[in-house]
């Protein structure tokens, strides 16, 4: 149960960040609406934000396994 | 999101000059930065619950 | 009282984002003490960050009102 | 607020190069940022002050 | 320091497009970008490190 | 030995500050390791960032000081 509310913290903290990178990449001049093209944009942006975790994420392991290794 | 962060964030994207009163210009981008905001924080996460729901084989 | 402590914490939120955003908007170079139109300018400032900051209070109330209609 | 944030902040406004020292012009600059910072903190505290006293008709 | 921090670090450090996948040059500055901040973060905590027992005079 | 934590917790906080400021003014592009350049960077940096905190300080205390006396 601690692991799983771990995991809906993490999420939470995933989802705030996204939102606010994703707003500045794609949302230039704050209209009445979310347009078609800023929408496209949030989503493609969206995606590239979790590619960019899983790779970083990826980097970070590796590289704390090699600290231990070297140890 | 606290009303601190909003304006926070929203200062930062739509105000510039600071005179005598906020134009109306910076006015209505304040009002839509909240409403945009709030748009793509629910369009990210609606859109990550489907993500989740398919990697989960529902 | 817990009310109040509330109170007193936003408004201490409220003036430490004050004091960053004016300082930005009106500090360029520091001198040796405030002149008069740095003065203004941080009197100014304030006033406009706190009519922003019910403006964007305002409009997430709204906001929050209209959800709660649509669901 | 702590040393910690005035260093962060003061750096960012000061600090252009980090050769091997800090010219005279750089710590000037951050000395009168700290006194600064703290004269437009008291300056919004003190307004700020002056403001609730007034709505609240005392 | 987390994941979140580093992703928001190196996400702003490394990626100026969000197109239809992330390029190998963006991906390539992420990665490194992970590595040199924790060569960065060693190297500070070492040099702090040595400089602490220096002035401790051991 | 609060005192100790305290310590503690204070370098561990300019380290965190330092690496993330020394990053930003000496690694442009990050490449396949620290070169002696880059290096070279972060120790100055280091140094400078650390002498920053000694003026800030110093200021912040003469400060305090100044503003207890004229109460």
């Amino acid at each position: 149960q601690v692991k799983q509310q771990i995991a809906v913290a993490n999420a939470q903290e995933l989802l705030t960040k996204m939102t606010e990178k994703c707003f500045k990449k794609c949302i230039h001049k704050p209209g009445t609406s979310l347009d078609s093209s800023e929408q496209k944009c949030v989503a493609m942006c969206m995606d590239r934000y979790m590619d960019s975790w899983n790779l970083v994420s990826k980097a970070y392991s590796l590289r704390i396994q090699r600290e231990r290794t070297n140890m | 999101m606290q009303i601190h962060e909003f304006n926070d964030f929203c200062w930062d994207k739509c105000v510039e000059k600071t005179g005598n009163k906020l134009d109306s210009k910076t006015e209505t981008c304040l009002t839509n930065c909240v409403d945009r905001f709030i748009d793509v924080s629910l369009l990210i996460t609606n859109r990550f619950a489907q993500l989740l729901q398919k990697s989960a084989g529902i």
